[in-house]
């Protein structure tokens, strides 16, 4: 931590950068992001297990980019979103500084985000035991046991989006929940809306998502939806050898191979 | 799917089904004919073969069975090596003359060829290696070929080429449960 | 009581399996009325939601049909659209909706048996599955029939 | 001194053991000691695969299976017959998870299927390339004609050694040990192998038109890898002699036999005597 | 509020056999927004579309539903009929109760309400229906053809008398391809030189026609009628506009052992040279990979003998950027080397040659002067072995095609050799021999019966020299595969025709499509074969499949008459059925926010992006932009959009939604 401040104060100093975003003490032990725009503030980062949302969401918020260039404290899951919100022309590798914090905790320093892509090779995106346990319970279950699984689940929804607030993928200025013409999703909260949203916001980040459980730790409910796109993490890797986020590689959805294998096609 | 698949039979399909080779395959260019070293000895040349094994008629199956071609063929894998379809002979020929002896239908022209390879694996199975002496004696047994290379013989032993005692595998109870279990099961 | 008769929809392709339905009927093949085509440009077009929309409004099944790969009139749509439904289809069956009630397939326009075909089995599959109950459950639609609780 | 695992098979401890003596010779000369696989057996050759596939596999597994208990990664395999067997049986068991554990039952033990079998020109590109040049005494400067046979680069799917026309690996180290090689056309033809006994008069016509094509190109010597192919150019010299109608006196030694007189080994350490051809060349 | 009208068409009795048509009618009467519905025997006929047209008018409606057969059947019909009346013909839809319903059905309840539900559904569609204009492009009438062989050639002369610009672009310092290099031409044994010369000339002179020779595509951006060809014209080192071709400079060049390409390497070139005397332009470049100047710093000869003062060392290349309408294709193939056959030598046998290297013997303008002798030793063969399906047909060697000359050639090898060695025997080792073609088969049968060419029909296994000669081991497949063994003096392989290395570069430059040989890919196999898949572009000759000079010629008339009619109007219209993005007021101006995923999934590179700037020109947001000539209309990207910013006319989110709901709220 205290090579991250010295680091931060420098670029604060130097007016390299303008605006540090990181974490602070929160309330009840919990820890809230800030926007260290001097010393003081440079002073009251926190890093440890508790720092759960993905700082890389305020990258494209556009209240922050007012408070000019930033710099950003990346443990993996930021760095990943970095490479993903690039790969997407939503964040400038010019216009950020990067520090970056090893699964150690130390001081990571990149110049170019093919950088931070090369380094995330050693750190394969992937789900823990625990994780991979929850999947295959729900995998297991019987289709219908599943449907009503998910029913309960999804039932909780009230549609607060805090979900997506949290994600660093949901960038889009206009949700499509909030589409009307038509409307795809009904306003009001209902089983089957709620079933609607949470399926197509999976899809929406199918090959996106850089299982950074921010959404889960910002429901209010507690509904597990994580696991809809840890699960299209998992088929996008196992079907399409798609490992993790990329600058180059293109998007699992709008890319394909001509011998992508089905078997349910006929 | 949605291809009709009906059920094959003849020697082109047991071919098939043991080897995965396909007759069909086979277009007929010759080029393993032009390159087989015994094409001209054999009373079908390779290609001509594959045809037969795509005519898909009992009375092409028999000849092929009771050819001398299937014994003749050395396996020098010369005709699959140039093959512009791929087409691998060598292993259809092993597989007839597996089925050709199974079957009894060994050509009588192939008898001494036969006669050898008994001969040779006779000796392997009661010594576990090659007992050459006892292969010679034995194929002469079998082929009445009494005289064949009386005069490399003596030879061979002054040049310290033949024992006059098999050398002997160990642990023969292995190698003959290893015969018992393949080629004398059947 | 008669025989449960499933409501189907089919998004088709205009190129091929649009095409391949009309040469069903100019060849005068029979086949249920249960199924009704809308017709897309494009595989490629056919947006995932439209498949749960269709749920959420009391189909019982639906078809989805387009070129063969490699046919596609716009060289790739079908391949783009391929992977969606492998994606699409994993997320469905992960959320407890029943895929057996989504028949994918490849219809080109010389295909006209194998539309009546695909058209047929569905339904009969559709038909022994029953109404698709679970989700209109979901989606209120027999809320008469649903005690409360 | 290195170790590397040694399967000799039949012929090399009969009517060919001048090979195997000579392997030995040069591959101490080069630094390497050859361990026997314990209690080994036959690979079985042409006759197995001719009457019996699982056979044919059964007994190359036993071999491979007892190097592997004996901890061999590499094991050096000189007779080409045996090299393609053992090779092409691993092959096939490594793509057939199900005949691989038939056979492993047949043969009762545990057989894996990870040694890494070589044929003696490997050993040498692999072991003695880079010293061989510094080891030579004398020479062995005659017009080679480098015979490689069927076994040694067919199927080239599986052996995946030297190409299948044309091959040059025997060239190279022939030359280096200061031969000519010849360029000539019947490198990779059939000498007819297993009809040794059998057929007789075929092996005189193909080894005829191997020797004599060798022959009209100036060869002073024949270099084989291959005890099959050695017997029948050599041995069977008469049917070949009937057949080209002519008598030819050209030797037919085998690679290790002339690195062994590069490397200036005793003649007799390298069994020249055992030959039926008489072997002038020195 | 909209005002439909349906018309429900009887179809004779195709429809209302099984289809209770008023009931169709009366019900799609009640319809919301339904003013006006009907039933008629036949709606398509004069008096059927007459019928619509008056109740567009006596109703003003705003949108029709003709309910009859198929869309792909009568759409344009009743368009049409409703664009007379006065009514945006994108207004009107079709349901299709015939192909879809009556004729798939028996007559049933269920049949007639199927019907109904159809109808609905594109009541519903009509409802969000929009006023539609035609795209209109402009089109910037001249065309770029690519590749100066005979297939290029043709197509330029034919283009430029349609009275077009023509831009015609050769790699090599000459026109004029394989076909140049030919010595006569099947069936008909007629000179090719004698045939090609005048064409060559006539591009040359043509008024309408630019000649860009030792040059090459750069780049090529835009879309149908509006492209920007970038081309690099290769610096020549010679000032053409002084050089008078005397010849003087390659006559002296020191540097006389380059391999002479149009000799197909039978023999050598020096380094300024024309590769063939009749060479358009007959005036020299100079090879600067093999030129004593540019390796060492010193030679200069052809400098000091030039009398013109043509030379000019330090010429550099230039890139010229050229808009054109249409590109056409013709950048051709080329033959497998003799070393790609192990099996027949590796290429190491002087005298086992390849078909093209036969044709410069056979040709009088040839190293031998038309005489057949061999590479090796100048004798001229007395047996002479051709193997067809050298490389052809051969899965092992990864062509697995048919490469569709090599038959002819071979029986006109054969019959040229026949009538200049007539002493000399020749012998074809064949598989099949495809001669289909006007007077093709008669031509083989010529060389079988009247010049006596052996034809044999099986492979060759492998060809070895022995003392001058090549032993050719085939086999009689005809004889029971009965081994065959030649000793010739010469082989000649008809080795496999491929496509040009490189062509994979060229396609991602012009964005069409290849198949796994790497040719070019047509629109469609049987309808449009000198299409691509981009709008615009076109291919003739062989740069698309092997084919021999009639075949290329004519697809190469087929491609100008596409240009041709192309460039007969100032501007083109194109159906409005292109994707849009979505505009709104600052600060968003659109719902898109520029993730581009769009521009991966477009098979046809029509997404752009758009910089919305400030007055101080500062990016205020980046947007995805349809490019409306290159989009095809397949909307892709509006399923992939996450923000529903994209949308397509005719098939927008909101119709597709409201035909489903239609469908199944009955």
């Amino acid at each position: 931590m205290v090579d991250i401040k010295k680091k931060a104060n420098e670029l604060l100093a130097a007016n390299a950068v303008q605006v540090v975003i990181g974490f602070e003490e929160g309330t009840s032990g919990k820890s809230r992001a800030i926007f260290a725009q001097d010393a003081a503030g440079v002073d009251k980062l926190i890093f440890n297990s508790q720092c759960v949302l993905n700082l890389a969401v305020y990258l494209t918020k556009h209240e922050i980019k007012k408070l000019g260039k930033p710099a950003i404290i990346a443990p993996l899951p930021v760095m990943r979103a970095i490479i993903q919100l690039a790969s997407e022309f939503q964040i400038k590798e010019s216009e950020m500084a990067v520090l970056g914090v090893s699964p150690e905790g130390k001081l990571v320093e990149f110049q170019t985000f093919a950088a931070i892509e090369s380094y995330l090779k050693d750190f394969k995106i992937a789900m823990d035991e625990k994780e991979k346990e929850i999947l295959a319970k729900i995998s297991n279950m019987s289709l219908s046991e599943r449907f009503d699984f998910w029913m309960q689940e999804l039932g909780e929804c009230f549609k607060c989006y805090a979900c997506r607030a949290a994600c660093p993928m949901c960038y889009c200025h206009k949700c499509a929940v909030e589409q009307n013409k038509p409307q795809w999703i009904p306003v009001a909260a209902n089983n089957l809306g709620n079933l609607e949203w949470h399926a197509m916001r999976a899809m929406h980040l199918a090959g996106r998502c850089v299982n950074c459980d921010a959404c889960h730790n910002a429901c209010p409910k507690g509904i597990p939806l994580n696991f809809l796109t840890k699960l299209m993490m998992v088929d996008a890797k196992e079907i399409f050898g798609q490992d993790g986020p990329s600058l180059k590689d293109g998007h699992l959805l709008s890319t394909f191979k001509p011998n992508d294998k089905e078997n349910f096609i006929r | 799917m949605g291809h009709h698949h009906h059920e094959e039979s003849g020697l082109a399909a047991e071919v098939k089904k043991a080897t995965e080779v396909a007759a069909e395959k086979c277009y007929q260019c010759g080029k393993c004919s032009a390159g087989c070293p015994v094409a001209d000895e054999m009373d079908y040349t390779p290609s001509m073969v594959m045809r037969m094994l795509q005519t898909n008629t009992p009375e092409n199956d028999e000849k092929l069975l009771r050819s001398k071609t299937i014994w003749l063929c050395l396996t020098c894998e010369m005709c699959i090596s140039r093959c512009p379809m791929s087409v691998d002979i060598p292993k259809v020929m092993d597989f007839m003359r597996e089925k050709s002896r199974y079957d009894k239908k060994v050509s009588v022209k192939a008898n001494d060829i036969l006669a050898f390879h008994e001969s040779f694996l006779l000796s392997v199975e009661k010594t576990g290696k090659l007992y050459e002496l006892g292969l010679i004696a034995a194929y002469k047994l079998k082929t009445f070929h009494l005289t064949q290379d009386i005069a490399v013989a003596p030879a061979m032993f002054q040049k310290g080429k033949l024992h006059l005692m098999p050398e002997l595998v160990k642990d023969r109870g292995n190698l003959s449960s290893i015969f018992a279990k393949t080629i004398k099961k059947k | 009581m008669t025989e449960f008769e499933p409501k189907i929809v089919a998004f088709v392709c205009n190129w091929c399996t649009y095409a391949g339905a009309d040469l069903t009927g100019t060849s005068r093949i029979k086949y249920a009325t249960n199924v009704k085509l809308v017709r897309f440009p494009c595989t490629g077009r056919i947006d995932f939601m439209l498949l749960l929309k269709a749920f959420g409004e009391g189909a019982d099944g639906i078809i989805i049909s387009g070129c063969h790969p490699n046919d596609c009139h716009y060289t790739s749509g079908n391949f783009h659209a391929r992977r969606r439904w492998i994606m699409f289809r994993g997320l469905l069956n992960f959320l407890g909706i029943d895929t057996r009630r989504i028949q994918f397939s490849w219809v080109s326009a010389a295909e006209g048996g194998k539309w009546a075909d695909i058209v047929n089995s569905t339904v009969k599959s559709v038909r022994e599955l029953g109404p698709y109950n679970d989700y209109k459950k979901v989606a209120d639609f027999l809320e008469t029939e649903v005690t409360n609780g | 001194m290195m170790t590397l695992g040694f399967y000799p098979g039949c012929s090399l401890t009969g009517s060919s053991r001048e090979y195997a003596e000579s392997v030995v010779a040069i591959s101490e000369a080069i630094g390497i000691e050859l361990k026997q696989i314990p209690d080994w057996n036959c690979c079985g050759a042409t006759a197995a695969h001719n009457l019996d596939k699982e056979l044919s596999l059964s007994l190359p597994a036993r071999i491979l299976a007892l190097a592997e208990k004996e901890g061999m990664e590499e094991i050096v395999v000189p007779c080409a017959a045996c090299y393609s067997r053992l090779t092409v049986a691993q092959h096939e068991l490594n793509h057939d998870e199900e005949m691989k554990t038939k056979v492993s039952s047949i043969i009762n033990m545990p057989y894996k299927g990870t040694v890494r079998i070589m044929n003696v020109i490997q050993m040498l590109q692999k072991y003695a390339v880079d010293k061989l040049t510094d080891l030579i005494k004398k020479p062995f400067e005659y017009k080679a004609a480098c015979y490689y046979g069927c076994l040694l680069v067919r199927p080239h799917e599986i052996l995946q050694f030297d190409r299948v026309e044309n091959p040059q690996t025997m060239d190279v180290i022939m030359s280096q040990i200061g031969a000519k090689p010849l360029d000539w056309a019947f490198k990779t033809e059939c000498c007819g192998a297993g009809f040794s006994v059998s057929q007789t008069k075929i092996v005189g016509k193909l080894s005829g038109k191997i020797v004599g094509d060798a022959v009209d190109r100036g060869a002073d010597v024949i270099i084989v890898a291959c005890p099959m192919c050695h017997s029948n150019l050599d041995m069977r010299r008469p049917q070949i002699e009937t057949y080209l109608q002519r008598k030819v006196q050209t030797p037919v030694i085998y690679i290790t036999q002339a690195i062994g007189l590069a490397l200036g080994i005793s003649r007799e350490k390298l069994g020249l005597q055992r030959h039926f051809v008489p072997v002038k060349i020195s | 509020m909209s005002r439909i009208g349906v018309f429900v068409c009887h179809c004779g009795e195709n429809i209302s056999a099984t289809v209770d048509v008023e009931k169709v009618a009366q019900v799609a009467g009640e319809m919301g927004d339904v003013a006006f519905s009907l039933d008629y025997k036949y709606m398509c006929s004069e008096p059927g579309q007459a019928l619509v047209q008056q109740a567009i008018k006596d109703h003003n409606l705003t949108g029709v539903v003709v309910s009859a057969c198929s869309p792909r059947m009568h759409e344009p019909t009743f368009r049409k009929a409703s664009a007379d009346a006065g009514l945006n013909p994108y207004m009107c839809e079709m349901a299709n109760i015939r192909e879809h319903c009556s004729w798939v059905h028996e007559r049933s309840e269920e049949t007639t309400e199927k019907a109904i539900d159809l109808v609905r559904m594109m009541v519903e569609k009509v409802k969000y229906d929009k006023p539609l204009e035609p795209i209109k492009v402009p089109i910037t009438k001249t065309a770029l053809v690519i590749g100066g062989g005979i297939a290029g050639i043709q197509t330029s002369l034919d283009i430029a008398n349609c009275g077009h610009k023509v831009i015609l672009v050769e790699k090599e310092p000459s026109i004029g391809g394989h076909m140049a290099q030919l010595s006569e031409t099947f069936p008909t044994l007629d000179c090719s030189q004698c045939i090609l010369s005048p064409r060559m000339v006539e591009v040359a002179q043509h008024p309408n026609i630019t000649l860009m020779t030792y040059s090459e595509l750069e780049s090529l951006e835009g879309y149908i009628g509006n492209f920007t060809a970038k081309i690099r014209k290769k610096a020549k080192s010679v000032d053409h506009s002084k050089c008078t071709g005397c010849g003087d400079c390659w006559n002296k060049c020191p540097s006389k052992k380059i391999p002479s390409e149009f000799n197909a390497g039978l023999e050598n070139r020096t380094a300024i040279y024309t590769p063939f005397p009749q060479a358009v332009p007959n005036k020299p470049v100079i090879d600067k990979a093999n030129c004593t100047y540019y390796k060492t710093g010193k030679c200069k000869i052809c400098e000091k003998f030039c009398k013109a003062g043509a030379i000019e060392y330090d010429l550099e290349d230039e890139i010229v950027e050229i808009p054109v309408g249409a590109l056409v294709i013709t950048t051709g193939f080329q033959v497998k080397g003799t070393d790609f056959f192990p099996e027949y030598g590796y290429g190491q046998y002087k005298d086992v040659i390849t078909g093209l290297q036969f044709e410069r013997l056979a040709s009088a303008s040839g190293p031998t002067l038309g005489e057949i002798r061999r590479p090796s030793d100048g004798k001229v063969p007395e047996k002479i072995v051709f193997i067809a399906c050298a490389g052809s047909r051969d899965e092992a060697k990864g062509i697995p095609y048919c490469s569709k000359i090599c038959c002819m050639y071979t029986a006109k090898h054969a019959m040229l050799y026949q009538h200049k060695v007539h002493t000399g025997k020749s012998y074809v080792f064949y598989m099949d021999i495809r001669s289909g073609g006007k007077n093709y088969e008669e031509f083989v049968r010529r060389a079988i019966e009247e010049d006596k060419v052996n034809y044999v029909r099986g492979r060759v296994s492998t060809v070895y020299e022995k003392n001058g000669k090549l032993i050719v081991k085939g086999a009689d497949t005809l004889m029971g595969g009965q081994p065959v063994e030649i000793e010739a003096d010469m082989v000649v392989l008809a080795t496999a025709s491929v496509s040009r290395c490189g062509s994979e570069d060229l396609a991602q430059k012009l964005h069409i499509s290849y198949d796994a040989y790497k040719f070019f890919a047509e629109a469609h196999p049987k309808l449009k074969p000198v299409e691509t898949n981009t709008a615009g572009i076109f291919l003739a000759g062989a740069c698309q499949a092997p084919k021999d000079i009639p075949e290329s010629v004519s697809m190469a008339s087929g491609a100008a008459v596409k240009v041709a009619g192309l460039f007969s109007k100032d501007e083109m219209s194109r159906e409005p059925i292109i994707a849009v993005v979505n505009r709104m007021a600052p600060p968003q101006f659109s719902s898109c926010v520029g993730c581009f995923l769009c521009q991966t999934a477009c098979p046809y590179n029509a997404i752009e992006r758009e910089e919305i700037k400030d007055r101080n020109g500062n990016v205020l947001k980046t947007l995805a932009k349809v490019n409306p000539g290159l989009c095809q209309g397949c909307g892709t990207c509006v399923a992939f959009c996450r923000t529903k910013s994209i949308d397509i006319q005719g098939f927008t989110n909101e119709q597709m939604y409201s035909e489903v709901m239609a469908l199944l709220n009955a």
